[in-house]
């Protein structure tokens, strides 16, 4: 009885300690006091004010998402995230841009031509462009942002996206460390990007108002001598790594002029008003955008724990926060916030990966077996919650290339057993033990548990489960050698081009592709083709020839397409969803979102 | 002279895990202004808590008084209230403890201990008091008291630290000073500097003394009076002459044969008194060192025996006489 | 004293060469490298790899990577550069261009050093220092003076389960009790330069300490209430709140003193999961994503910081120390 | 009961506590100079007392002699070995001679091991006897320290400190030694029991031909028990005579106030008496004063005690003192 | 003196007469009896050895197969909430509700058991037996050894366990030890490794301090060698503290494997229902923390369970302080 008494007592001093240590929590208007004097005499004034967060820039509504992370690093040429790219998108804007559909549409270049086999791309810049700051922006800060990230100097993440401009190859993989200057500078001049005023002459400065012409050789394939056709760059160059940062602020601000919102100064429809590590980053409507102003500012907060990120949302803290899969239900459950959930599909495929160095994956109906035995419907509702799409094929939906007839390899178990039975192994029992690598994380653990456990209990093989700790997992992937026996990766489109999605990967040549020893001669050929193929439509079909027979070797088995899942608040209004939104939905078209203040309680 | 302080019946408990401890049971005495009263026993007899009880000093739970009555200038220390008591407490009885190296609080400076009594009891300012301080010191044998103010215990030695610790106890003229066996931690040299010492601010201030001591030999130049305590209770009390010439309890007398002699020319073999001092944890309806004792009769395991009087004002508990060996009527 | 001081920062030298090195060898004997990208990203392509590691000397032997980062190395148009014994903690490899000290002690624009991650941290680490002193202190004396009673017991069972409850539990309840239930604060903070956004992650990070401190002070309490001192000030008539106050608590603080040193070293450095938790701009989330991420000068800048924090702290203490104790002598 | 056949010779023994500085290398920065130059023989079957103040070196020098400490240097010559420098074995062999009974009853038995175990391990140590014969061997010497047989599966603290203390006894008696150093065995005892342990000691050497060394310093019961008596002060011996002629014809002026201190149970006599007190405390022995250790609190202190250290010198047969006024 | 006999016994029959009524009582039973007296000592040896029970018998306890993944039976609340915030019906088969695989919460909670307890204890015994040894040698010995004993700890106190941690279980991770017992003895070793060291200065302490004590000098005196004094005198008399401060340890285990685990550190999943450690409640605590708002019921079986074990270990390691300190001993 006594040591009831004692439990309860104790908890309601613990929490009376904890409640009257909190009590400072209002924010309430604080009242300073302020001495004046006034011709010699003393006054008190009283003034009020609210705490200095709750007054930024006057009555402008702002649009509060958590984003997740900090960025590493927010330069156009050297960042690769999407949290990075999220900040990118906003400030800055390429010569074209995504549309909701994922089309290429004009961004800063009002019109792109090809020459007539492609190896040519002129873009027409919009007369008067002008940066934040009211500066002019001409195609010669176009060249400059390229070649930046080109420069082997930049060393950026994605420098390679580019290698499709002709002569970017050479400079870009350039030994530097034993070439002379002008060695360099040789190198660098033979990359085809060329400013021109509408005279067709070479542009001479960044103040040059004509300067409106920005010509790209290509070449399909930088491999080879000859000069192929890329009639895909386009779209490659709606990408961050053209967004034209302007060289002399980058020079000013040194190493770390990416930390400053003095050196930010882009032609996007925001600006940055402060970068505060960690806390927040704050960004306001550019006037100088041609596009329109936006109504509203838009402030980044970096919470990464979704349990804390989605309880702040339900207090009304964020407008805009990524739901997961744990919380679905309890979203789906409630009325109101049922109605907020965004759920659309996103640009990832996600797959397991069969090593074809080892055994028993060396054997291809070892492999088919697999691929049958493996209930992705069962990985999306079981694991993912329904957040995901299962998928038999590589491409994914919404995206070019997409294949909708594809049905081989779909969950089987008999004809998973007729596939072992004509291996060397003929029954699943004979398997040695398969020893399942992933990244170590709170979520994967329990969705590798559930794979081990479904594949023994549907296929009777022994499963190993082997986490790793997240950079060492991607160390081994990246390995030929150190490959692991099973493993499970993703790709996501850089950009809506059937080339990203194979050329790029399991091109022989690629350094995916290498990575997992997969080559397939008559692949290369097919995607090839459709690299250096004009006419769009034909292009699409070499591309389904290629992915057709990815599909036949059987080198992955295909598990899902990640969906894109948000919830925003009612009052945000006029949001474009894709498959390719960066860290929040909206950065496709922010002149569309509206936010109607009348609706915030 | 007048009696300054009269204890009577005084009794304390103990409360421990293994049941109630009857520390002090029914001791009796009293002090005249100026007197020196000596109270001797072995460890545990209760002699130190006999005084603690009378200030109210025992830290209570597990002690506590539960009767008799400490009249001090007729007042009774055991019921005034603890505003009263502290008033009372280091101004008109104050007291030396044994151990000079824990009595002292050792982050405090030397300074600010002695002089806490004069600030409370006093309500002298820092700077009245720190003369007085020093005053003190000097009058108790510390050369360069001014400068010894700021020290911290550790920096002085045992001796001198037991000298400031009677400097601390006499600051404010107290009429009794009850040093609790102030010389048993110090070397021999040490304790008759002290031993001296105190007859020399006694005669000097005029206080009263109680003297608790196991060891007969430092008292007997000092004491007036002696009281000998055994398991809680006085078995003998009596002038400073009288106990030592003709002590009457064979618990007086065997404590004095135990001790050798300094002065013996030859050499006899100590008189030892077997068994161990009781733990009692009733209060005995026996004599409590009747199991050590070699006088002990068959009553003495009926009935205590009471403080009887041998001689005028020598007082003695034990029903047997013991220089004829015959049971006193 | 002056000796002392010398010679215990110098003695610092050896602790953090043998530290670096220790760490050192650890993050290097780990898979993987800073140009791993999560799994989901695209990878970086070998040329830049191969750039990148030329650039930042990682090419090189690990000997020569280690002589480099401690004491300096030429870089590439010939120029000496520095390393940790000019102060200098290294570049980044994942926030480029960036150095580590820039990272930690770079205040954002138009803010003061207090805003930088270190200074958060800091702040951080001081407040729930101070929550855990201004609570712990005053309930160990409580619970001491009231030994055996309700109140003893009531606080003696809270504090167990301050030292029992893993802080990341704890906070997790309380973020939903008084930021989604009871909505007295905020989650997310929009400044932090409010107060009520410090309460949630001072308490949950200060709790352990406090119950440290609360459990410590009562026991030295408990000690010093036995000395004899103690009846000697009673013996004075000295009125019992000032034996409380002068003479016990200042003995019974000098072993509660010896653990706040370390304490607060292990509070600006230990507090990772209410940094991530809360969304703090902290060095100890910074630390945790660095080793994810094989950020080396990261990992060895962050744990060098925290190595010399804890090697002052445990300086401190000993000079606190020798205030509060005279009887202690630094020599 | 005394011969003059040497037991025990120390010579000129000298042990200095090293005081360690230092981080990461320690080097020695000075020395407790605990005992200085000590000589004095033992005789077969004698008590010799060893009395001075606390912090003058007696426990060291008693110490030192059983080896426990390993003196600086100096011979401590026991039946005609020096034990110093003796190692393993060897020195084993010869604690078999010499025990030691110690000060404190309370933290001289191993708490964790019964009175039997206590008693018995010196024998099981040495290989004199296996556990059941150690058993009985404690038995026989419990009784005869004059405790019940039956205690050996008792544990220290269900002793009183007087009983320990004869299992302190026991324990040194166990390899039946010729010599023992007694490190104040009374001095934490009540007086009443003080007496007991005394007694016990004088009925053990008389009836097993014992020689003590009885460190004390309570001046009187030293005299009590000791044939000669040696008094030290600061680390050195200054007076050493036959324990009449030492309190009879005291030489040494420290010897005459430590005299003079010792309190006398008899107020007729306190009264008369007429004290030398010493000025101040003893100096640190880290630091001693030069010439004379006691020309600081000397009354008789001239400019040689300064400069020059006393010889310690026979003045009269076996009465030794080093003084430079006497 | 209960009895007053009649006849005039001699003092030191009395004395006999009283002794020999009590049994002999060691230390170590004075402590026991003082142990079994503090009832939140004993509250948590129950709670121990209840947990203790659950993790020998989880086999036979467990309702369900703690790897059954249950399609369509995920996130299912406890079985005292009729329908859960996600709206799905509690099933009386699943008492403490159901993961995001639809496994058995309890069933997975009473394996966690089993961890938690080797975790606490396992790794406290290699810093017992490590730490007390280098301890007592530094502590005995003194001198260089004990001065680089010294100056290491500075250098581990200064060392970031957490990065240590990690490092070791991603670079040993394929070796024969890292696949031991799933894991664990990985994880054992590292904690042990970043923990002797604070243990053998406390030993280290104990032993100075005892070594002035005069039984010590006794034993030498009696010829001891030093490694009898080190092991039969100094040794068990710093076993209180020892005992005292690895009550203290456990759970400082304990909590670091729940922090570990919900770092996705140490315990390798299973998939062998009849592997001995399945699940730890760290990693429990590390699937429930990311659905706690949805499925609180996730987080709240293990987390509870962790501060209960804790809590008991911590009651018992104060018991045990209060039982096995003598200077505490009267201030009860």
């Amino acid at each position: 009885m006594r040591s009831k008494l004692l439990v309860f007592v104790s908890v309601l001093i613990l929490a009376s300690m904890v409640l009257s240590a909190c009590q400072p929590a209002a924010a309430t208007p604080e009242t300073i006091v302020q001495t004046v004097v006034v011709e010699g005499e003393v006054r008190e004034v009283v003034v009020t004010a609210t705490p200095a967060a709750a007054q930024p820039e006057a009555k402008q509504p702002v649009l509060r998402v958590n984003l997740g992370s900090w960025p590493d690093i927010i330069d156009p040429q050297k960042s690769s995230f999407v949290n990075e790219i999220a900040h990118l998108k906003l400030i800055y804007e390429g010569l074209t841009k995504l549309d909701g559909q994922l089309n290429t549409v004009p961004g800063a270049a009002e019109k792109w031509e090809y020459n007539e086999d492609a190896t040519e791309l002129t873009f027409t810049l919009r007369k008067g462009l002008k940066y934040s700051d009211g500066t002019i922006l001409n195609a010669k800060r176009f060249e400059y942002s390229i070649l930046r990230n080109i420069d082997p100097a930049t060393a950026g993440e994605y420098a390679a996206i580019t290698d499709n401009i002709a002569g970017a190859v050479a400079w870009r993989e350039a030994d530097v460390a034993n070439l002379s200057e002008e060695e360099l500078q040789a190198l660098k001049d033979g990359v085809e990007v060329k400013a021109l005023d509408l005279n067709g002459n070479p542009c001479t400065d960044y103040e040059q108002e004509d300067c409106l012409i920005l010509k790209v050789g290509l070449d399909g394939d930088p491999a080879t001598p000859e000069r192929e056709p890329a009639p895909f760059m386009h779209t490659v160059l709606s990408l961050w790594v053209t967004y034209p940062a302007k060289e002399e602020l980058i020079a000013e601000g040194g190493d770390i002029w990416w930390t400053s919102s003095k050196y930010h100064i882009g032609n996007g429809p925001f600006i940055v008003k402060t970068l505060e590590p960690f806390v927040r980053g704050y960004f306001v409507p550019n006037p100088n955008y041609w596009a329109g102003v936006p109504t509203y500012d838009i402030e980044f907060s970096y919470i990464t724990d979704s349990a804390v990120a989605f309880e702040a949302y339900k207090n009304n803290e964020f407008d805009i926060v990524p739901l997961v899969a744990e919380d679905l239900a309890v979203v789906q459950q409630d009325p109101v916030l049922s109605k907020e959930a965004q759920i659309y599909p996103g640009s990832c495929t996600f797959a397991f990966y069969m090593n074809q160095d080892k055994p028993p994956f060396d054997e291809k109906p070892v492999r088919e077996a697999f691929a049958y035995g493996t209930n992705r419907e069962a990985w999306v509702t079981d694991i993912l919650q329904g957040l995901g799409s299962p998928t038999l094929t590589w491409i994914p939906k919404g995206f070019p290339g997409y294949d909708p007839n594809e049905t081989r390899y779909g969950f089987d178990l008999e004809k998973a057993k007729e596939a072992i039975a004509k291996s060397s192994y003929g029954s699943f029992e004979n398997l040695p033990p398969i020893k399942l690598t992933f990244s170590g994380t709170a979520r994967n653990r329990t969705r590798f548990e559930w794979l081990a456990a479904q594949w023994s209990q549907n296929l009777g093989v022994k499963v190993e489960l082997d986490p790793v700790e997240p950079t060492a997992y991607t160390a081994l992937t990246k390995n030929r050698e150190t490959l692991p026996q099973v493993f499970y990766l993703g790709w996501c489109a850089d950009y809506p081009d059937p080339q990203n999605w194979l050329s790029v990967y399991w091109m022989s040549t690629s350094e995916f592709a290498r990575r997992y020893g997969f080559a397939n001669a008559e692949m290369d050929a097919l995607m090839k083709k459709g690299d250096t193929t004009l006419d769009p439509q034909e292009r699409l079909t070499y591309y389904d020839q290629a992915q057709k027979l990815l599909v036949d070797t059987a080198a992955v088995i295909f598990m899902v397409n990640n969906v894109n899942s948000y919830l925003v608040k009612p009052w945000v209004k006029g949001i474009v969803f894709t498959p390719q939104d960066a860290g929040w939905p909206g950065d496709v078209d922010p002149l569309s979102i509206t936010i109607d203040t009348s609706m915030i309680p | 002279m007048p009696e300054i302080l009269q204890v009577q019946g005084l009794e304390t408990q103990f409360r421990t895990r293994e049941g109630v401890i009857h520390a002090v049971n029914g001791v009796s005495f009293s002090l005249k202004e100026g007197e020196t009263l000596g109270i001797v026993g072995e460890s545990g007899c209760g002699k130190s808590v006999t005084v603690m009880s009378m200030l109210r000093l025992i830290p209570s739970p597990p002690g506590k008084v539960t009767a008799g009555k400490a009249l001090f200038q007729g007042r009774d220390l055991l019921t005034m209230s603890d505003e009263e008591i502290r008033h009372i407490r280091g101004a008109q009885i104050s007291m030396v403890f044994q151990d000079p190296m824990t009595s002292f609080n050792p982050v405090l400076t030397i300074g600010r201990q002695v002089s806490e009594p004069l600030e409370v009891h006093m309500g002298l300012n820092q700077k009245q008091a720190e003369d007085r301080v020093a005053e003190m010191l000097a009058k108790v044998g510390i050369p360069n008291p001014k400068d010894r103010l700021n020290n911290y215990p550790h920096q002085f030695s045992g001796g001198m630290r037991q000298r400031v610790m009677i400097a601390m106890a006499l600051v404010c003229n107290p009429q009794i000073l009850i040093a609790d066996e102030p010389t048993t931690a110090l070397d021999v040299t040490i304790q008759a500097q002290i031993v001296d010492l105190v007859k020399r601010l006694r005669d000097e201030l005029g206080m009263a003394i109680i003297w608790i001591t196991h060891d007969l030999g430092v008292i007997a130049g000092l004491a007036d009076r002696m009281a000998v305590m055994y398991g809680g209770f006085i078995i003998e009390t009596a002038p400073v002459r009288d106990l030592y010439g003709h002590p009457t309890h064979p618990y007086t007398i065997g404590l004095l044969g135990s001790l050798p002699r300094m002065d013996e020319a030859g050499s006899r073999r100590l008189v030892s008194i077997d068994g161990l001092p009781p733990v009692l944890l009733e209060k005995p309806t026996y004599c409590p060192f009747a199991p050590r004792c070699k006088y002990a009769v068959e009553r003495c395991w009926h009935e205590n025996p009471p403080l009887m009087q041998v001689s005028p004002d020598h007082y003695s508990a034990c029903w047997v006489d013991t220089e004829t060996g015959r049971e006193r009527s | 004293m002056g000796k002392y001081l010398i010679r215990r920062l110098l003695w610092l030298i050896p602790v953090i060469i043998v530290v670096s090195g220790i760490t050192f060898i650890l993050m290097h004997s780990a898979p993987g490298g800073p140009w791993d990208r999560d799994t989901t990203a695209r990878q970086v392509d070998q040329n830049t790899q191969r750039i990148l590691n030329e650039y930042y000397g990682l090419d090189k032997p690990l000997w020569r990577q280690y002589v480099a980062y401690v004491i300096g190395d030429f870089n590439k148009q010939g120029k000496f550069v520095c390393g940790l014994v000019c102060g200098n903690l290294g570049p980044s490899y994942r926030m480029r261009g960036l150095t580590i000290q820039q990272i930690l002690f770079m205040p954002p624009e138009g803010k003061n050093f207090l805003y930088s991650r270190f200074g958060y941290s800091m702040r951080l680490g001081v407040f729930a220092l101070l929550f855990a002193v201004a609570i712990g202190i005053p309930a160990g004396v409580i619970a001491a003076l009231k030994q055996n009673t309700i109140i003893d017991y009531v606080s003696l069972f809270i504090v167990t389960i301050g030292i029992s409850v893993p802080n990341f539990v704890m906070a997790l309840f309380l973020i939903i009790l008084f930021a989604s239930t009871l909505k007295w604060v905020n989650i997310v903070p929009r400044s932090w330069d409010e107060v009520s956004v410090w309460v949630l992650p001072t308490v949950i990070l200060g709790f352990g300490t406090m119950a440290r401190t609360a459990r410590l002070m009562r026991g030295s309490m408990l000690e010093v209430m036995r000395m004899d001192y103690i009846r000697t000030a009673r013996s004075k008539g000295l009125a019992e709140r000032v034996v409380v106050l002068r003479h016990m608590i200042k003995n019974s603080l000098i072993p509660v003193v010896t653990i706040l040193g370390p304490a607060l070293a292990a509070l600006v450095t230990g507090s990772f999961i209410i940094e991530t938790m809360f969304g703090f701009p902290g060095m100890g989330r910074a630390y945790v994503t660095a080793i994810g991420q094989r950020d080396y000068s990261m990992i060895m800048g962050t744990t060098l910081i925290y190595a010399v924090l804890i090697a002052l702290a445990n300086l401190s203490v000993d000079i606190v120390y020798s205030f509060l104790d005279p009887r202690i002598r630094l020599d | 009961m005394t011969s003059t056949e040497v037991l025990l010779q120390v010579r000129d023994l000298v042990k200095h506590f090293p005081i360690m500085r230092g981080t990461l290398i320690q080097r020695q920065v000075g020395a407790v100079r605990a005992v200085d130059g000590v000589s004095f023989d033992v005789f077969h079957g004698e008590t010799l007392g060893l009395v001075g103040e606390s912090g003058c070196g007696k426990s060291t020098t008693g110490r030192a002699i059983l080896q426990l400490y390993r003196p600086t240097s100096g011979s401590v010559i026991f039946e005609g070995v020096d034990l110093v420098g003796l190692k393993g074995e060897d020195l084993r062999k010869m604690r078999r001679r010499m025990q030691m009974i110690f000060q404190d009853p309370y933290a001289s038995l191993n708490p964790r091991m019964t009175v039997g175990q206590i008693i018995g391990e010196p024998l099981i140590i040495h290989g004199i006897a296996d556990r059941k014969e150690a058993q009985e061997r404690a038995e026989e010497l419990l009784r005869l320290v004059g405790l019940n047989p039956a205690y050996t599966n008792r544990y220290p603290h269900e002793f009183s400190g007087g009983q320990r203390q004869r299992v302190g006894v026991a324990r040194a008696l166990a390899l039946q030694p010729a010599f023992i150093v007694c490190d104040e065995p009374i001095s934490a005892l009540d007086v009443s029991v003080q007496a007991q342990v005394v007694n016990l000691l004088e009925d053990l050497q008389a009836q097993m031909g014992l020689t003590y060394l009885f460190i004390a310093h309570d001046l009187s019961m030293v005299r009590h028990i000791s044939n000669r008596i040696a008094v030290m002060y600061l680390g050195v011996v200054v007076e050493l005579a036959d324990r009449h002629e030492l309190y009879n014809h005291p030489l040494h002026p420290y010897t005459q106030a430590l005299l003079s201190a010792v309190p006398i149970p008899d107020p007729v006599i306190e009264a008369r008496r007429q004290r030398i007190i010493l000025k101040g405390d003893v100096p640190s022995p880290i630091n001693p004063p030069s010439g004379c250790r006691f020309r600081t609190r000397c009354p008789l202190a001239d400019t040689i005690c300064a400069e020059q250290r006393p010889e310690f010198r026979e003045v009269a047969p076996g009465h030794w003192v080093a003084c430079h006024m006497v | 003196m209960a009895t007053k006999p009649s006849v005039n016994p001699t003092p030191s029959q009395i004395a006999d007469l009283t002794m020999m009524t009590v049994k002999p009582r060691s230390l170590w039973v004075d402590a026991w009896y003082r142990l079994i007296r503090n009832k939140a000592a004993v509250a948590g040896m129950i709670v121990i050895i209840f947990f203790l029970f659950v993790a020998i018998f989880a086999n036979q306890l467990a309702p369900h197969n703690p790897l059954q993944t249950n399609a369509g039976k995920s996130f299912l609340p406890p079985a005292w909430m009729e329908v859960g915030p996600n709206g799905r019906p509690s099933d009386p088969a699943f008492f403490f509700g159901t993961d995001n695989l639809g496994r058995d919460v309890l069933s997975r909670t009473i394996y966690g058991a089993r961890v938690s307890i080797v975790v606490g204890f396992l790794p406290t015994i290699v810093i017992v037996l490590v730490g007390s040894v280098v301890g007592l040698l530094a502590g005995y010995k003194g001198g260089q050894f004990d001065n680089i004993l010294m100056r290491f700890t500075d250098v581990i106190y200064a060392f970031p366990d957490l990065l240590f941690f990690i490092i070791v279980m991603v670079t040993l991770r394929e070796t024969f030890i890292g696949k031991l017992l799933n894991g664990l003895f990985l994880l054992f070793m590292a904690l042990a490794i970043v923990n002797w060291v604070g243990f053998a200065r406390v030993v280290r302490g104990q032993v100075l301090s005892l070594k002035e004590k005069e039984f010590i000098e006794a034993a030498r005196c009696i010829g001891a060698s030093d490694a009898r004094i080190m092991f039969r005198h100094l040794l068990p008399n710093s076993l209180g503290p020892i005992i005292i401060l690895s009550a203290l340890t456990i759970p400082g285990m304990i909590i670091t494997e729940a922090i570990l685990g919900y770092l996705g550190l140490g315990l390798t999943p299973s998939t062998n229902p009849n592997d001995i450690f399945i699940t730890s409640w760290g990693a429990l605590m590390l699937d429930g923390q990311a659905a706690i708002n949805a499925q609180p019921w996730l987080i709240l079986p293990p987390a509870i369970c962790v501060s209960l074990m804790v809590l008991a270990f911590t009651f018992l390691g104060d018991g045990l302080r209060d039982a096995l300190d003598p200077r505490l001993q009267g201030t009860q």
